[in-house]
This record gives C-alpha cells, structure tokens and sequence, in this order.
C-alpha cells in the first residue's frame, strides 16, 4: 500500500504549524523525518494517523491501515507485560504474541508488571505492541527514546524485517540507527508565523480593518 | 441434638457467620503465606544464580 | 471489545485499582446521614430509598474519573482511537465495566445499608430493583461526562457539575419508584419512564461521548 | 550520671527486646514459637467453644440465643484491641523504626477488620430477637461501625502506596491520628444517642452464681480468641517480612536490568 | 505565609481555579436531596440542618485533591519544602485558603439554601454559626487527608476514605447543635465540643500533615 | 560556607543507589556532576537539598544555605511572569525581583501569563527564582533542558556573577556550557547490585537462611 502525501496542511491550536508537505512513501520504504524541536513532526504523524483533521490536502491512506507509535507507551501499570501484550493482540484480531516477544527479547520479563519495567524495558514492550498490530504501514514518534544501543539494535532488525515482508515505516527521530532509508526534512514546510498564511483559517483571512 | 428454641435461627446464624469468617481469615491468611514463601524463594534462586 | 472489557475489569480489581472504594464512599454517606439528621428510626425510614439514591449516585459520580482519565494520560486512548475498534463501542464497553465495577456492587449492597436506615422490608426490594435498573444510565451518561472533562487536569469537579443536572431525572424517577414501591403504592410509570432513560442513553449517549473524545484528543 | 549514659543505661536494658525486632531474628524466634502458638489456640478455643456451644443453660431474659454471646464478645472485644495493638505498634515504628513492628501493624489489620464484621453482624443478628431489630443507632453499635470505617481506611492506604516504609510512615500517621477521633466519636456518638446495649454494668458474671456458668467458658473462649489472634497474626506478620524482603530484591533486579 | 496564601487566594480566583465549584455542588446536593425524599415541607424542615450539614461536608471533600495535589505535581512543594518557611506554616496556611475559598462561601451561603429546604427563621442562624464554627475543622482534617494521599495518581476516592471517619465528632456536634437549635433547645454543649475540635485540629494537625508531606516528598 | 561530603550514602526506592560519595565545595567554586541517565544524580541533589535523608554519611550544611533547582520549575500555570518571581521572593524574603529579570531577559515576558510561555521561557523563569532566593549555594538539575544557544549563555554568566560574589554552584548536566569548573563524575560510586552493599538496609543484609 503506498501512501501519497499532496499539499498537506497540519495545525495545531488551530494555526497552521507545517504547510504544503509533499511525499510519498511505498511499501518496503522507510522514510525518517527530521526537524527541530516543535518543528511539527509529532503533529504530522498524529494528522496522518487520523487522529486529527488536516486544514488542507489530501492523505491517499485511510487510517485502517496505519500503527502508530506516540510518545507514550500506553502500557498499563498493573498488567503483567504478557497482559499488556495480549490485550493489543486482541484488540487487532491478532492473538499470536510470541513472535513480538522473541524479536524485543521479553521472554524473560512475561510475567512482570509493566509498573516494575525500567524505561527502556517498557519502551521495547511499547514496540513490540507494533509487531501485534499486524498493520503494514508504521507511523513512528521517537521510538528509540530510552532505548540503550543494543535495543535500537533489536528495534533496527524489527524495522528491516518489516520492510522486508513488504510493510513500510515513517519514523521521526533525532538519532541514525543505522537504516537504509530515504531522509524528509519538515523544515522547509514549517509555517511562517509572521508572514501571511499559505491557508487561512477562519480568523485568519482578511480581518484587517475589521477592528478599528 | 441441642434443642434452641424459637431462638435457633439467630444462635445458628451467628455461629455460622462468625465461624465462615474466621475460616475465610485462615484460608487468606494460608494463601498469602503458602504464596509469599513461593514467590520469596524464587527471587532468592534468581540471586544465587546470578551470584553464581 | 471483549478484550477491552477484560482489561478494564482486571485493572480496576488490581492493587490501587479502585474496585470496592465506590462501595465504601457508598457505606460512609449511608453512615454520615444519620449523624446528619439524627437517629429516629421513624425519620429514617421515611427519607431511606432518597438517601440511598443520593448517595449510589454520589459514590457513581466520584468514580466516573478513572473511566477514560488514566487512559488518556498514559496514552492509551491515543492508541484506541487508531486501532480497528469503534470508539463507539470502547466507550460503551467501558461504561459497562464501570458499572460492573461500581453500579452492580452499589446495587446489591444497597439492602444492607437500607437495614442500617431501618427501611422496612417491602423497601429493600424496591430499591434493588430501581438501582439495577437506573445505575447503568448513571453509568453511561456519567461516560459522557467524563468524555467531554477527558483533556482538563484535575477536571473532577468541573465534570460532577456537568454530570448531575443529567442525573436528576434519573435520581427522581428512581427515586420516586423507591419510595412508592416501600409505600405499597403504585409505582409503574416511574419504573417505566427510569427504564426509558436508562435504555436512551445507552443507546444514543456512545456517540456523543466518541465524538467529545476524538475533539479531545485532536 | 550524665543524661547519654542513663539513655544508654535504658538502651541496655531493653536491647533484648529490640533485638527480636531484627527481620532475621524475628523469623527464627517466631517460626520456633508458631507451633505453641497454635498448640495454645487449640487447647483453649476448642474446648471453649463445645462448653460454651453445648452445655450452657438458658438465660431468663435471653433464652438460648444468650450462646451468641461466645462469639460476640470475644470477637467485639478483639476488634477494639486489635486496633490498640496497631497504635502501639505504629508508635514503637515511628519512634524506634523497627521494620517487623510496621509489619505487624499492617499484618493485624485484615484480622482487626475480621473481627470487627463478626461483632457487627452478631452483634445485628443477636438484636433482632432482643430489640426487634436488626440495626439501631445505638452508640457502642455505631462506633463499631465507625472502627471498621477506620479498618477500611488504614487498609485501603497500605494497599494504594508502593514504597513500603513510605506507606509504613503514612499508615503509622493515620493510625495515631485516626485514635485520636475514634475516641471522639466514640464521645460525639454517645452524646448524640442514648442507647439499648448492655452496658458492662449488665455484665453476667456480676450475677448471682448462675452466671458463673456463662462465666468460665466465655473466659476460655476469650482466651482461645487472644491465643487465635498470635497465631495468625505471627504467620501474617512472617508472610509480610518475607514480601517486604521480596520487594527488596526485586527493587535490586529492577536495577540490574536497567 | 502571607506571600503563600495570597498565591492561593489568586490561583482559586483564576480562570479553572476553582472558586465557586464547591458553593455550585453544594447547591446541586441541595438540590438533589428533595428530588431524592419528595418534597413534604416538614419532613424537609426536620432534616435540613442534617442535610445541609452533610452538603456542607461532601463540598469540602471534593475540594480537597487541589490543596496539595496540583503544588505538588508541578514541583511547587519540593520547592516550598527547602524555602525558609516551615512546612508546617505552610500547610495551616493552605487550609486556612481552602478554608476562605470553599467553607466559608459555603457557611455565607447556607441560610440562602436553607430557605429551598423550607427551614424557619431560627435554623438559618444555627446552621451558619454552627457551619461558621465547624468547616475551619473541615478544611483542616481535610488537608490532613490530602497531605497522606499527594503522592498517589488519581487518590481522590481514597482520600474520601480516610478523610470521612475522621469528619464525623464535627458532623455530629455541629449538626446536633444546629438542631437544638432550630428547636430551641439548649446547645451550648455540643457547640463548646465542636469549637475544641476545630481549636484542636487547628493546634495539632499542621504537625502530622506536614509530616505526612515530608515522607511523601522523599 | 564550605559544602563537605563525607563518605554519603544516598537511597532511591529503600535501596543504595551510591555509596561512599566523598567531596567538597567552597565558595566560589563550581562543581559539574557527570554520570549516565538513571546513575543517581537526582537522587543525590536531592539528598543534599534535605528532601530525603542520608542512609548513611554527613553532610557538612543545613539545607537552609540551599537553593535547590529541580527538574519541575513549580510555575503556576495561571500566574504572570511578575506574579510567579514576587512570590517566591516574598517567600525568601528578598523582595527585588529586578536582578533576576535583568539576568535572564525577561522583561518584556512580565506580564505575560506563564501558561503561555514556551518551554524556553519556562525554563529561564525557573532559573531566575534561583537569583531571588539570595541563597549562597546552588543545587541545580539538568538546568539547561530545552534552553537555546543564548539562553545557556544567559545563564553561564548568571552562574560566574553568583560564584563571583561567594557564592557556589553544583550543577547536575550532560551539556558543556563552558564553565571553569571541576568535574565530579558519579559513576564510581555506584551500588553494586549484584555485589554485597556496603551499607546494608534493614531487610539488605544476608538473610541467608532465616527463610528456610
Ligand atoms: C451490631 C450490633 C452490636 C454490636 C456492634 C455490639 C458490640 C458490642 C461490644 C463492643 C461489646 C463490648 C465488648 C467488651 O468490650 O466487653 C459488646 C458486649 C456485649 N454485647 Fe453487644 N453489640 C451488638 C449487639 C448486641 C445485642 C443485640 C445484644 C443482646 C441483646 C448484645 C449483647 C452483648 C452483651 C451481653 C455483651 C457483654 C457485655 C459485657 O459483659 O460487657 N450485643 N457488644
Ligand atoms: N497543546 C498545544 N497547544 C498549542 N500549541 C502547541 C501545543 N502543543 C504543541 N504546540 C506547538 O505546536 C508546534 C509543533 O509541536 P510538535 O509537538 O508537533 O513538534 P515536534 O516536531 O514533535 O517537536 P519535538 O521534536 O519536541 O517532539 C510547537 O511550536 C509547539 O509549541
Ligand atoms: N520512584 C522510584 N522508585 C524506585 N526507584 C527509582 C524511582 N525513580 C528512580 N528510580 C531509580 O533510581 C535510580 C537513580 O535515579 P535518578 O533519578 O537519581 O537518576 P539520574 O542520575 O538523575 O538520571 P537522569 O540523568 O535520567 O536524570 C535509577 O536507577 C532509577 O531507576
Ligand atoms: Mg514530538
Ligand atoms: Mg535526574
């Protein structure tokens, strides 16, 4: 499944934060995208997971096809990691969780609560949770935060053979984990607070003169 | 049999409720014990054999 | 779905999880009445099916926070909202386990505390039966509520204030049923008219409360 | 003397006692006493209980239901000092900081609140045919009531918090405070109602020699329930020592791994 | 001290501060209480002082999480704890704000409530003094409740648990003296003993509060 | 006032996190504190800062020379800028707030509530508290997260203007923010986990045996 992106437009508080973002990403790529603190990265992976609405353009996908992976974990404390790892297998109509288990090697953690997981555990048992979505395009926001360099290791592998089994990823992240991928800087498209809006929102047209 | 009168209702139910609840009490009490002491030697083999 | 109503039950019968705090705030505004009003049995008899309703109600409404706020804070419900279950019905299987949690404890509990108030007998069973009937719409319209409060920190009491003006019509009809019911009077319609709301909302209230989340989560 | 020397002085005295305090000495100690423990329950709850079950006469007032009072006042009376138990307890933690004290504050609470429900639901049962009914606002009910409300609490906050001498400081808190308005509702509740239950003035052994046949056996049972409660409050304070120990090395694997 | 407690004063009288929700659920339980019974004046009149009393209480209750909580998730009280104010200053001047915010909107305006529940002339009087006298204990039970729960997620339901028990001597004094009153009956007693537990819990309870938030700061 | 460390031993959870933590600070000094995430840095300053006390060791000062800087800032949201610095100076009772604005640039920001600040301004609010506290000793925790280029240096200058006058400084940070300072490095004295611990808590010790 490929996913076109034309002339998007994300906002966030109602202004425009990134505009006219163009790109492409097909299946057995992996595209990394890059920018500055409060570029506009997590709000663009959480418009394309259709958690929200963007101002313009058009995104070829609907979000059944979409995993993504946010900054936080949704783990919850007091489940067990395989409780934890079952209930998204069910969730998505999967049910086989062994195959997550071997590649984030949490084998020997099954039994513990998440709320005894230290960060980087939990972060791997948060990956592990895209393998049982069983979805083919992943949408990922920072995934190897806390993660020490044998597990973004583990998490590159994961990656490969997701691609390789003809899935395709979209991370946003600030450091090179070693992946062959194509590289999209959202810099250019960033909003110019200053100067007139490409799109204009609401109360953001021609109100000049309005107030006097 | 002991013959209690219009009161053996009360006499009994009482008694039965006292005697379910401290039998409840012991069978937690065993459950915990039996479980703490599983769980505690697990983690000291675990030690151990880290230890080597 | 079944997962989710799994998850729920399982979280809230953990430590911390909450299960059995709803029952006891429920017991202590049954206790705290009495010291309130004062000990004549005549009196208390009177007031208990209305005490009792204020109070599932009260215990109801101090537990409608964790429905979707811990969810939202760890991020689950981010990751709900993309997966292939419709909001809808999360929201829905999570009323229900609330009132599993909550309502149904509340509901068959209710006659001991109804002793506690020297209500007579014919009243325990009234007021079984309005609360089995009225706390699933306590349930889901409090899910409502908490929906639209999701977003806000410490939003608790701000959603008790949106929450009970829609629980007063639920609280009168059961209410009244109660204490008709304990009376020996008539007490159909109002039985009706509270069955009537409990069935509207849970059938139209999901939506509402799916929409105000995806507004919130945007 | 000056004053150092005197508190070491005291500090000598009683270092017998705090010794047994030490996890490792109390699990030697205890696990040696646990079987006299129940040896001692056995010989005493059992033979109180037949006596006082099967061969006690009827009482004028009373009739047979007077064989409640076997299991309504022992357990009554535990409740209440179940409770001083924990107080002291808590204080000898705060004071001392003695970890197995904590532990047995925490280990006493769930056969406190045991007791406690007995008492109640007795205590109810008894008052139906002797009061026509089954519940009244009488003081000493009510402030049976508020205990278990306190039982609830201080259980509750154990369960809620995850650092176990975080939650040992905080219960110990709540404990000393919590008797300090037990005692006032315990006035506050008087106050507000007079009452139907006996008072201790009614008390049956003051009575003619007949009561002495209530007497003895309600003091065996009385007994057995004292001895009962050691037991299981020795076998619930050693299951609370060895999770305590638990957490520990599991907080240490936690860092190992990380 | 004073710098803290004008802080607070402020931070209730901003936007989402808070102000004005405790006076707006003591209204609805005021409100709810006769849907609830039915509505017979007399039987109403006999338990408004109660009720009120009650009212009065759960309001505070609820208000209670945002003494502490909201300082110390933000880091505030760590803060607050290596400043050169003792925390136990600290926390009677954070009752002392709860107290100007919630209990005494809430004992202004009793008399105004007291006229929906239909009690005479006389009650208005004695349920403001009594409320007058009593809610300062409220509010510092209360921030002794929330100084044992700061550190827990969501511990508002837990904190109502502890917090209950111990508002009981004040609920019964304070209620008993604003019936005796209404009646016309002596009522010195019960008003003597509400004053030494607000004067008492005044006294002492800054100290194991502030205790309580030292161990949960650690 | 001279800062002496002696032979500390700091806990986090009930258990030894560092032991046998031994160093000095003298006015005019500043000392750097190096050492990997989870290492124990936090732990330590807030030990020092007498939030939590030593499991075992002295340390030389009241918690009353201490200005702690934690990883929260504890500004209310609702607050303005002005608002925020007046009551904590009120609370040290120091009262003239205009050397700490000067300092860190906030003058035009006076106003402004500090809901709408961003995290940058956030942070340089936060570490102007520190100058109205008028206290000789700083414990600062990662004081630099999410600062830019000329907001570091704002804050360098603070640092050297407060050792100039006596003052001294202990800063927890990744970052080089090109101070003379000394460097203490955390990561020797690390509790050893799998090892014998060198201060042994209550239910530490060798239980061998006693749970048989
Ligand atoms: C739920 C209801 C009741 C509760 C909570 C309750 C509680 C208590 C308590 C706390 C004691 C004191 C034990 C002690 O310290 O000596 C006691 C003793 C006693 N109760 Fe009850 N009681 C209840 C109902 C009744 C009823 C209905 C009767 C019978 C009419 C009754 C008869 C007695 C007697 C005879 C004693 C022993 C008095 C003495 O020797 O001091 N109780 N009960
Ligand atoms: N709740 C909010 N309301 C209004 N504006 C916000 C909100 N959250 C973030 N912003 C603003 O939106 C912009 C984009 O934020 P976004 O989180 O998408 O950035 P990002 O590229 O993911 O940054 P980072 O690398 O730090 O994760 C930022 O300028 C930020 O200040
Ligand atoms: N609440 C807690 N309970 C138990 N252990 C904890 C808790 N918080 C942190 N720890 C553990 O204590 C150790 C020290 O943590 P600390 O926060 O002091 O590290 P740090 O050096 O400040 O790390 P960072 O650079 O990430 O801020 C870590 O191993 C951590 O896992
Ligand atoms: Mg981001
Ligand atoms: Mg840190």
């Amino acid at each position: 499944m490929d996913l076109f992106v034309e002339n998007l437009t994300v906002t966030r508080g109602g202004l425009p934060v990134l505009e006219g973002l163009e790109f492409t990403l097909r299946p057995g790529g992996i595209l990394i995208l890059r920018g500055p603190n409060g570029s506009g990265k997590t709000t663009l992976l959480r418009t394309l997971a259709g958690l929200q609405p963007p101002l313009e353009g058009s995104i070829s996908l609907e979000p059944e096809a979409i995993a993504y992976g946010a900054h936080a974990d949704g783990l919850k404390a007091t489940l067990s990691v395989e409780e934890n790892l079952h209930f998204w297998a069910s969730v998505y109509g999967t049910h086989d969780i062994a195959p997550a288990v071997e590649a984030f090697n949490l084998k020997g953690l099954l039994n513990r609560a998440s709320q005894n997981l230290s960060a980087g555990q939990k972060r791997r048992l948060g990956l592990a949770r895209l393998l049982v979505t069983g979805r083919p395009i992943w949408l990922l926001d920072e995934p190897t935060v806390s993660l020490d360099v044998a597990s973004v290791a583990l998490f590159a592998d994961a990656v490969r053979a997701h691609v390789a089994g003809g899935g395709s990823a979209l991370i946003a992240t600030h450091i090179d984990m070693g992946l062959e991928a194509g590289i999209f800087d959202v810099s250019p498209f960033r909003a110019d607070p200053n100067g007139a809006p490409k799109v204009a929102t609401a109360f953001d047209t021609d109100f000049e003169g309005a107030f006097e | 049999m002991l013959d209690l009168g219009k009161y053996a209702g009360a006499v009994m139910s009482s008694w039965g409720v006292t005697i379910l609840l401290l039998v409840l009490l012991g069978v937690i009490t065993w459950r915990q014990s039996v479980n703490a002491r599983a769980r505690l030697k697990a983690a000291e083999d675990r030690r151990k054999a880290r230890n080597g | 779905m079944i997962a989710l109503l799994i998850r729920d039950l399982r979280l809230a019968m953990r430590a911390g999880g909450g299960f059995g705090l709803g029952l006891a705030f429920f017991l202590i505004v049954t206790v705290l009445v009495p010291f309130g009003v004062g000990p004549e049995s005549a009196t208390l008899a009177r007031i208990a099916p209305g005490i009792l309703w204020v109070g599932a109600l009260l215990a109801c409404l101090l537990s409608l926070d964790r429905i979707f706020q811990l969810d939202y804070e760890d991020g689950t419900l981010d990751l709900l909202a993309t997966a292939p279950l419709p909001m809808e019905g999360a929201v829905a299987v999570k009323a229900l386990a609330h009132w599993l949690v909550t309502g149904l404890p509340l509901t068959l509990s209710a006659p001991v505390f109804a002793t506690l108030l020297n209500l007579p007998g014919t009243g325990h069973i009234w007021v079984f039966v309005t609360l089995l009937i009225g706390t699933p719409a306590l349930s889901m319209i409090g899910a409502f509520g908490a929906a639209l409060t999701v977003g806000l920190k410490r939003g608790g009491l701000l959603m008790s204030l949106l929450v009970l003006p829609l629980y007063i019509p639920t609280l009168i009809f059961g209410a009244e049923a109660a204490t008709r019911g304990t009376e020996g009077m008539a007490n159909a319609t109002p039985l009706a008219l509270m069955a009537g709301i409990t069935a509207g909302s849970i059938a139209l209230l999901p939506f509402a409360a799916a929409a105000a989340i995806r507004v919130n989560l945007r | 003397m000056t004053n150092a020397q005197r508190t070491k002085q005291a500090d000598d005295r009683w270092n017998w006692l705090w010794e047994w305090a030490n996890p490792v000495k109390f699990m030697a100690l205890s696990g040696k006493v646990l079987p006299f423990a129940a040896a001692i329950a056995a010989l005493t709850l059992v033979p109180g209980v037949i006596w006082g079950f099967f061969f006690t006469p009827e009482a004028d007032k009373f009739g047979s239901s007077v064989k409640i009072i076997y299991v309504h006042v022992p357990t009554a009376m535990m409740a209440i000092n179940i409770w001083v138990m924990m107080l002291v307890a808590s204080l000898i933690w705060i004071v001392r900081r003695h970890q197995v004290s904590a532990l047995a504050a925490k280990a006493a609470a769930l056969i406190g609140m045991v007791m406690t429900l007995a008492a109640l639901f007795t205590g109810a049962i008894w008052g139906e045919p002797m009061w026509g009914t089954y519940w009244a606002w009488d003081p000493r009910l009510t402030s049976f009531l508020i205990l278990f409300l306190f039982y609830l609490g201080y259980m509750a906050l154990w369960g809620a918090i995850e650092n176990p001498d975080t939650a040992a400081d905080l219960t110990a808190v709540l404990c000393i405070v919590g008797s300090v308005f037990a005692l006032l509702s315990r006035y506050a509740v008087n106050f507000w109602n007079q009452g139907l239950h006996q008072g201790a003035s009614l008390s049956l052994d003051k009575q003619e020699n007949v009561s002495d046949v209530y007497w003895f056996p309600l003091v065996l049972t009385l007994v057995g329930f004292v001895a009962l409660f050691v037991l299981l409050l020795l076998i619930r304070t050693r299951t609370e020592v060895r999770l305590r120990r638990l957490h520990a090395l599991e907080t240490r694997e936690r860092m190992i791994d990380a």
